[in-house]
């Protein structure tokens, strides 16, 4: 059951060292109040995952920019330079992992499930640096770990007191299986969160017992 | 009141407004019932409703709004649909508060066997695996004795396991039991059983807590 | 992309030996028409997937009882009797998965996964005749094999002529990944087909890439 | 015709109504500007939408719907939205028809290095590895040489890899080679191309087919 919750309070919630897994892609679906809150407060030595971190202007790209991020995983970070710029000067560790994998590794951690096996990256880096190469069933797999959060920072566009979560098109990404995958789930709504009951039980992307704590955003899409 | 009645009160106060609980067929269905109304929890069912509740016969009759025993439901307010695979992770995720099972036996180590006899039917086990290795607490809610009087707590299981070592509390008309990693602790006695008595039907060792109490229902 | 067929054509594609995913929770979700046509046409030797196969008067364990089925995977099968005892008999095979890894399992198929890795059934009969421990991030787990199909038989609520399905409430299930994991997937469906483009992208359970024959049927659910 | 209509151009050849298609950044993109009008490829997109078109400027402005390079697509009649997992779980599973990559490097192997410079910068693999491995054809549309005049076809990629084994097919403004067991299979060159030039200018070895053809456009 999610508690209804100021910006301010939600975002207090999150600590210095927390692993936390922000949706988004492109910085499009990364909850803005939220970045905007966690920027304010100071957080650091964060864990972030996130697809892209997008740029130093809109998405996690920010919160690396202004130094809280101690560790970045991502599947690619072409907009933000400033990334393997940190990890050359051994300022900040950046982890890759391909998307599809990436994705997987977070609903594994949030499904229960003991990681992922996969065709993706064998005879790569990703073999060399980040994953396991197993034999099962006769063929060969990279095996690699769940990738579970403290804290999950998602938008959504639509939410009930419940929690349960709509999302808008291409919102969606990552953030379903994000909101699995977290101790604590922190969404920032776009539309008026609406009250228990008023979203049908077969429009839901994810339901509301996952969530914990929402936040009333605004931010518009059309941009 | 009669055994299970006893049993599915008792067990009905270990939850909180917001839980998600998964209840076996049978008894352990009974606890609903006894759920204050002031309490929402969301019911769990293992085909695909995360928060159902008694059928409304105002709603038109239909096959996809049933639970995992195909008796008729309604979806609670704040309730959702998700695929087998959701429903599951929701399972194996640490995402249910609770399962409630009924069983043939239970032991001390907190393992588990109630979906085969030896050398009897073979019907498969369907979610309840799933359900003991993923809640975040398993709940066995079951009779002491089975019907031939012999106690369903025994020192180690003997039919084949639904889980090893999962079963946190075991709820009886006798007694309120958790299970730990020193044994089995004896924490309550039903209304007008005596320690002794509990003890002396259960082939499992018993711990006795130096706060046992009556359960409250 | 769908193409749409008579329940008589769509059914004959289905071969003798075929393993075949029936969507379906006692047999709601598992496509009436199409199963009355196997019956009629008499496919043998199929190996069957399905969740429970209901009873021997509706679902899968009609063609159970049919003598159609060589080998029958299930998570339970408490209404159909004869599927234990023909097991007995040794004239069917009989393989029990619990039923959120069977989920997993056909998802791992269709999703390009090597397999799936789970806490359920450690130290149980599962891990004794159909699984294998693996120890793996420093946990044990259960490994087991994909299932995957040559033929996937749903049913659907609606659809378009695109192959995009919806389904209704519980008839979800199984068919979400069943789709994914069949390289023939025939889905019968009630209400009428409608035109390209009339169901919105974002309420599109099974995108229609994955739907190769599409029936008209026309069951009710209010039953 | 510059190289890269004309290497979108043979590559748009490829496709057929209903195909499941992904194309990367660049010249891969250009494709489907020259696929037929009376055939629907449907456009994979990793941000999760399965059939885009081009931008609908009459639709409001809307950030997610843009597809994985962030231009703003419209949906086309019977395209859905997809989560990651399932976008990516279409790629994996065989489902895509082909994906389109530009590239740095492609080997005799069918090996592409597309994603990093030794020493360059370090920026991510993003979807590209999953694509390669899991398309049901991986069909490479580059310049045939690099900007320093260098062929991109080597006997051995030498920049870290995207996939081993994995291209089927190599489209350039010179040539189009099948990757085979046996070798890269030089099947058409390009009008007023020799097959002497395409050969001069490759690294790899090449199999001149019998039947080797000029490409049709």
């Amino acid at each position: 059951m999610a508690k209804l919750m100021d910006v301010k309070d939600a975002v207090s919630l999150i600590k210095d060292g927390d692993t936390v897994l922000a949706g988004g892609f492109y910085g499009n679906g990364t909850p803005v109040l939220i970045v905007d809150e966690l920027l304010r407060q100071g957080q650091k030595d964060l864990i972030m995952i996130n697809n892209d971190g997008n740029t130093v202007e809109k998405g996690v790209g920010r919160l690396i920019a202004a130094g809280q991020v101690k560790k970045f995983i991502c599947s690619w970070c072409g907009r933000l330079p400033i990334a393997p710029k940190l990890a050359e000067e051994c300022k900040m560790e950046l982890e890759l992992c391909p998307q599809g994998s990436f994705a997987e590794r977070i609903r594994a951690a949030g499904y229960g499930l003991g990681g992922i096996l996969t065709p993706t990256g064998l005879n790569t880096i990703v073999e060399e640096k980040w994953a396991q190469r197993v034999e099962l069933n006769g063929k060969q797999w990279l095996y690699q770990t769940p990738l579970k959060g403290n804290v999950a920072i998602l938008e959504a566009d639509r939410a009930d007191e419940a929690g349960n979560l709509v999302f808008h098109l291409t919102q969606r990404a990552f953030s379903t299986v994000m909101a699995f995958a977290a101790d604590l789930v922190i969404v920032e709504v776009n539309k008026s969160i609406e009250s228990v009951g008023s979203i049908s039980p077969e429009e839901i992307h994810v339901p509301g017992i996952l969530v914990d704590v929402l936040v009333q955003g605004g931010i518009t899409y059309e941009q | 009141m009669n055994s299970k009645e006893l049993i599915a009160r008792r067990v009905a106060k270990e939850f909180k407004n917001g839980d998600v609980v998964n209840l076996g067929a049978g008894l352990p269905g009974m606890v609903v019932n006894y759920i204050p109304n002031d309490i929402t929890i969301y019911l769990h069912a293992e085909n695909g409703i995360v928060g159902f509740g008694s059928d409304d016969p105002s709603l038109p009759r239909d096959i996809f709004r049933t639970e995992a025993a195909e008796n008729r439901v309604s979806i609670i307010p704040g309730g959702a649909i998700v695929d087998s695979c959701t429903g599951f992770g929701i399972v194996r995720g640490g995402h249910l508060t609770a399962t409630v099972l009924g069983t043939m036996q239970v032991d001390q180590e907190g393992s588990i066997a109630n979906w085969m006899v030896p050398g009897g039917k073979f019907a498969g086990m369907g979610g309840a695996m799933d359900l003991v290795v993923g809640a975040k607490r398993v709940i066995v809610a079951t009779e002491h004795c089975s019907k031939d009087g012999k106690s369903k707590i025994l020192k180690k299981c003997t039919f084949p396991l639904t889980g090893y070592k999962v079963v946190k509390t075991i709820v009886t008309e006798l007694a309120y039991i958790d299970v730990t990693e020193e044994g089995l602790i004896l924490k309550e006695v039903a209304p007008g059983v005596t320690v002794k008595e509990v003890i002396q039907k259960t082939d499992a060792d018993l711990i006795v807590s130096p706060d046992v109490c009556e359960m409250k229902l």
